[in-house]
């Protein structure tokens, strides 16, 4: 059985599409969802794709959460189902307090795009368990507010749980607190990060392809968990 | 106090508004107007002619009222009825060359060529010079939506951006504002719009201080069966008004006619703003929604709201139809519920479309609309006679022929006469400046060119851009031309490079315009693309001073003869006239963007130099041409002689040749030589790819004309060893000249005998510059 | 230390996509009751030495040639006192 | 009808670089004597009927939950008199 992963579209998602090909390419079955949907239409694990949702207005990611869909998403999210929220997707998942801290207009108040080299501190999680710890990875980073921020006991607390999923490398492209580009849940089921993986799937438009691992992880997960 | 009205149910009486609304007596109708001929109006204000005002009244063979004036006015404007141009922009279809893959040309929204496989893409550049000088941000932002609306009004969706940009003099007080404004609202509004950014310019001149130009294009896809053209056919059908509502924005002019002649100006301003905010989350809704009508076959014909807003939109879908049109004004859903019918006809409030639609697929449309939350409102239907006629409280307040607005303006023959000065001008040779007499000076001049603003790396600027949104992005900011690519399966894509050169312009209009051309078709060429037809956006001063008519019509003619030889159609473009600041025109400046097809993107042909062994040959003849070149400009601030040379013939068999070898796996990098000539490539190609060169001067020529003339008709390509013979043997059998220059090597630039720059410091210099000014 | 309070708002005439954005989630939050929502942006100047009549006049220019684009925006600007008005988070 | 502001600031001990960017320029344009900036979000809300308690405290939830994130943002709710404080543009 193929796995189903689904790709929520907000009003003013913009990277649905590209999240889209990243799980075909991977050999997973893609599945677009709406943003009006209550029903996840029987997908295993479900991404929130980059983009401007509702334009952004207010802030990042404050207006989606609110969405039908968004509602449904969290409790399946508190109930195990791997979700990855990318970029925009990240902020959402901070907004709707299933990742903890938020993120912030970059320090340099630029829209920044570029190749970014990431470590992956956490391999475990149901998005990085076909990485190793340790291993460094160059993938597309695009945002105008990426700043990941929190208080200093949260921070503290990601550390020591290894729920620092990401770290920046060759330098910090927006003040994120600790260079972080990316964290997980306790549970390593909903895992968010700044960085677009899902345009680093093809040599032919991406800087590597070392993005693919992302969408071939959560088909590893699934397939262990019916095993499971 | 929102009292905004929104009724999709057509001629429901209006309901009461805030203030109230003007008594019948005081409504201008056509009845009204017919009845007190001598009632004086504000024609000039609105900035039409005597002799303007005197057609419309021989037209409507009475006054016009208030309404129709807004309407005349705003459509007769320079902008929307091209009076100074028209006579001129003729020969861009009467030299048109042949083309089979012209599928629309000039005179709908945008051109349409055949890409093959059934696909079909439109492109366009347009301008928004003078909004980004008042409010850079918000004029620049507003520019990439309007010329977005106009890809999507062909049924296309947009696939990518470009905008090429002019500034003022790098360390003015001034130039810092528009720089960071212009480019934080391009990215704001195409990055917000999922749009990648895949390719522009950025020219500083102290010409463009107080007119800086932003150019901003777009480029589309559809199947051939989807194109949609401007049209209101079919009696009954029904005229939907969708998008933003309307408000106030940029009806500066109608508000004189509104205050002062026709109500009272109690509680309003005496002025609206004339700039519009752009809300690219609404125009992102319009994509989408605008694109799900198309695929189930909705919308008889579609047009954007622009400049002239509803005056436009209206005039043009009914004149290029077969019926007429009427429209209840009262239906029009509004941001402002203090706008009078002039207003709310001129209004330029940004994110509208409107669509013709058959009455049983209006319920069906207006639930598209509802998914993607946009505001749809029912204003009117096609009629079967042949007039517009707009009702405002039940009354008629625009009767008119609509051909007579839309495309019966004026046209003007304006006098022109070569410029007294331009003979001087082309007298002060560049040839006759100091030059670097050793490979010490040599050296220090090449860091002095690639640090220069000009030459110097963008990537400050377009970083601030995305260029990788949907996933289609092949090449982008840093190579010749970007790349998207259309069709997955097959690997089918297209190029687009925009270039314009508005020095070698000032020096000679004609062979400017045509410089500006082969410049953007040897872009094209160089990534493996086959130019396919072009656009254009002329930027220049008013066409009232003769001096800077003759620029114009030179140019023009420049670009159909160059067109027509080159075989590349103009599809369609832009004119930008009065960019001056008093009597000081900006350099005549005509920005040609070439559209090019590649039927396959894997074989694309990157700038890098990224593979040490490799040889480097130099394509074309390299002449002793400094006039207007950026070496003169750099080094000795200098502008006048004659730019370089053109020779169209000599840039098709370049095109020929680099396509050839992109296809035939010869070469694994090319880099077209332009502007600070083949020194400037040979940085950009080495930084690119992170390896240096090393150069020796061929016989016969010297170093320092090697390094900084611009002669035209070059490239210089990475030839892999294994490839040398084949790829000699193929330019000698077609008769290019090449010439074997050097080879990757080492982590440094070096011309033999003259001096070595390692890559570092060259990097710096190359890209600390724009960061230093405006970082 | 004195704080001086700069709001800058967009003039009513002008389309605020930011407070539509807001305004139309509101019934899907369950907020009734409000018709309208414009957003626009405060400034708190930390000022050095006294607030008088010439600082004042300075951050009145200030506020108009930078912190405001008066083609699109008003601005207000005032003397913020210590105690708060009403609730505070 | 009324007008009810609520400011939503950054909380003092998170970066704010936007106040920061704006402070940077102020010596480029000539303005001396102010030792911080800090930018914040204005939002100004028409209120339909009256601004009772029971609308306040509505309203302190809306900006809790949406206008605000706590987790960054302080905010600041209050009805706005009709009288405008100091200078005005
Ligand atoms: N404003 C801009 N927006 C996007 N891309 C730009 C802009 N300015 C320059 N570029 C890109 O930077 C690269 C170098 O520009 P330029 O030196 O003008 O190229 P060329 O000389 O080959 O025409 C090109 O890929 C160009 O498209
Ligand atoms: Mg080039």
């Amino acid at each position: 059985m193929t796995a189903r992963i689904g790709v929520v579209t907000f009003p003013g998602s913009l990277d649905d599409k590209d999240a889209l090909r990243a799980v075909r390419i991977a050999g997973a079955e893609p599945v677009s969802l709406w943003h009006r949907d209550t029903s996840l239409h029987q997908v295993d694990a479900i991404v929130l794709p980059g983009g401007f949702s509702y334009g952004d207005y207010l802030r990042c990611g404050a207006i989606a959460r609110f969405s039908p869909v968004m509602q449904t998403i969290l409790e399946q999210a508190r109930a195990g189902m791997p979700v990855l929220g990318i970029c925009n997707g990240f902020q959402v998942l901070c907004e709707s307090h299933l990742l903890p801290g938020a993120l912030t207009r970059n320090d340099h108040m630029h829209f920044v795009c570029r190749d970014q080299k990431l470590r992956v501190e956490n391999a475990d999680t149901a998005w990085t368990v076909d990485y190793s710890a340790g291993q460094e990875i160059t993938v597309p980073l695009k945002n105008g507010e990426g700043g990941y921020v929190a208080d200093e006991r949260t921070l503290d607390e990601l550390e020591a749980e290894g729920r620092v999923v990401f770290r920046y490398l060759d330098g910090n492209p927006n003040g994120s607190r600790r260079d972080i580009a990316g964290i997980t849940n306790a549970a390593g089921n909903v895992v968010g990060l700044m960085p677009h993986p899902e345009h680093a799937v093809e040599s032919l438009t991406g800087p590597t392809t070392e993005g693919l691992g992302f969408f071939t992880s959560a088909i590893t997960t699934l397939k262990k968990m019916v095993h499971a | 106090m929102s009292s905004d009205i929104h009724s999709s149910a057509p001629r429901t009486p209006a309901p009461p508004q805030t203030p109230a609304p003007p008594q019948a007596s005081r409504l201008d109708t056509t009845e009204h107007a017919a009845a007190t001929p001598d009632t004086e109006l504000p024609w000039a204000e609105l900035g039409l002619k005597e002799d303007e005002y005197a057609r419309v009244r021989e037209i409507l063979g009475r006054r016009p009222t208030g309404a129709e004036l807004a309407m005349y006015s705003v459509m007769w404007s320079e902008h929307c009825s091209y009076k100074s141009s028209k006579a001129h922009l003729r020969q861009f279809g009467e030299k048109a060359p042949h083309s089979d893959a012209l599928l629309v040309g000039i005179g709908e929204n945008a051109g349409v060529v055949d890409i093959g496989q059934g696909y079909a893409v439109t492109f366009k550049v347009e301008s928004h010079n003078h909004p980004s000088y008042v409010e850079p941000y918000q004029g620049a932002a507003t520019g990439v939506g309007g010329i977005v609306r106009d890809i999507i009004a062909m049924g296309a969706r947009p696939v990518a951006v470009v905008d090429p940009l002019r500034f003022g003099a790098p360390e003015h007080p001034d130039t810092r504002r528009v720089v960071s404004g212009v480019v934080a609202g391009i990215g704001g509004y195409g990055n917000c719009l999922g749009l990648p950014n895949i390719g522009g310019e950025v020219v500083f001149d102290s010409c463009y201080q107080g007119n800086p130009l932003v150019n901003a294009g777009a480029i589309g896809v559809m199947r051939h069966e989807d194109i949609h053209l401007a049209k209101a056919a079919g009696t009954g059908n029904k005229v939907i008004l969708y998008g933003a509502r309307t408000g106030g924005d940029g009806i500066g002019g109608a508000s004189i006619l509104a205050s002062e002649t026709f109500e009272d100006s109690s509680g309003k301003p005496a002025k609206r703003p004339a700039v519009q905010v752009g809300d690219p989350f609404q125009e992102k809704l319009l994509i989408e929604c605008t694109l799900e009508a198309f695929a189930e076959r909705l919308v008889v014909g579609i047009q954007d709201l622009g400049a002239a807003g509803l005056s436009c939109a209206t005039s043009e879908l009914a004149s290029n139809g077969s019926g007429g049109m009427r429209v209840e004004l009262d239906d029009v859903p509004l941001r402002d519920s203090t706008l009078s019918p002039e207003e709310i006809l001129m209004s330029e409030s940004q994110e509208r479309m409107c669509a013709v639609v058959e009455p049983s697929k209006v319920e069906r449309f207006l639930a598209i609309c509802e998914k993607w939350d946009v505001t749809a409102t029912v204003v009117g239907e096609v009629t079967d006679g042949d007039r517009l006629e707009i009702y405002w409280h039940g009354e008629k307040i625009v009767d008119v022929d609509p051909r007579t607005v839309a495309h019966e303006g004026p046209v003007y023959q304006r006098p022109y006469a070569r410029p007294s000065w331009q003979d001087a001008l082309q007298a002060d040779d560049a040839g006759k400046l100091p030059r670097p007499v050793d490979g010490k000076e040599l050296r220090e001049q090449v860091l002095r060119l690639v640090a220069s603003p000009n030459q110097a790396d963008k990537s400050w600027i377009t970083s601030q851009y995305d260029h990788l949104v949907q996933g289609n992005t092949v090449l982008a900011q840093r190579e010749d031309a970007g790349m998207i690519r259309v069709d997955e399966e097959t690997n089918l894509g297209v190029a687009l490079a925009t270039d314009g050169n508005g020095r070698y312009a000032k020096l000679d209009p004609y062979t400017g315009a045509q410089l500006a051309l082969s410049e953007a078709y040897r872009n094209v060429a160089a990534t493996g693309a086959e130019p396919l037809a072009i656009t254009d956006c002329l930027n220049f001063g008013s066409p009232e001073d003769p001096d800077v008519m003759w620029q114009f019509v030179e140019a023009i003619r420049g670009l159909a003869d160059g067109c027509r030889q080159l075989g590349t159609p103009v599809t369609g473009g832009n004119v930008s006239l009065y960019n001056q600041t008093g009597e000081t025109a900006v350099h005549p400046t005509p920005v040609v963007g070439v559209l090019g097809v590649i039927d396959d993107v894997t074989r694309r042909t990157p700038i890098a130099f990224a593979q040490e062994g490799q040889l480097l040959y130099l394509l074309g003849d390299t002449r002793e041409e400094l006039g207007g070149s950026a070496w003169s400009q750099v080094v000795h601030d200098h502008l006048g002689g004659m730019p370089p040379a053109v020779d169209l013939e000599r840039e098709r068999l370049l095109g020929e040749i680099l396509v050839s070898a992109s296809r035939d796996g010869m070469i694994d990098a090319a880099h077209d030589l332009s502007d600070g000539g083949l020194v400037q490539a040979v940085v950009e190609s080495c930084l690119k790819g992170g390896k240096g060169a090393r150069l020796v001067v061929p016989d016969g020529i010297d170093p320092f004309v090697l390094l900084f003339s611009e002669s035209q008709g070059r490239a210089v390509v990475a030839v892999p060893r294994s490839e040398e013979v084949r790829f000699n043997d193929m330019c000698g059998a077609r008769g290019l000249p090449v010439t074997r220059i050097g080879v990757v090597d080492g982590e440094e630039v070096e011309l033999q005998g003259q001096f070595s720059i390692p890559l570092s410091e060259l990097r710096t210099a190359h890209r600390e510059t724009i960061p230093a000014l405006f970082g | 230390m004195a704080r001086v309070v700069v709001d800058v708002m967009l003039k009513p005439e002008i389309l605020d996509p930011q407070g539509q954005a807001v305004q139309r989630a509101l019934p899907r939050l369950g907020f009734e009751g409000i018709a309208d929502v414009r957003q626009g942006k405060r400034f708190e100047l930390e000022v050095e030495g006294p607030v008088d009549d010439a600082a004042l006049a300075r951050i009145n220019e200030l506020a108009e040639t930078f912190l405001a684009n008066t083609v699109i925006e008003d601005f207000t600007v005032r003397v913020e006192e210590l105690e708060e008005e009403t609730a505070t988070a």
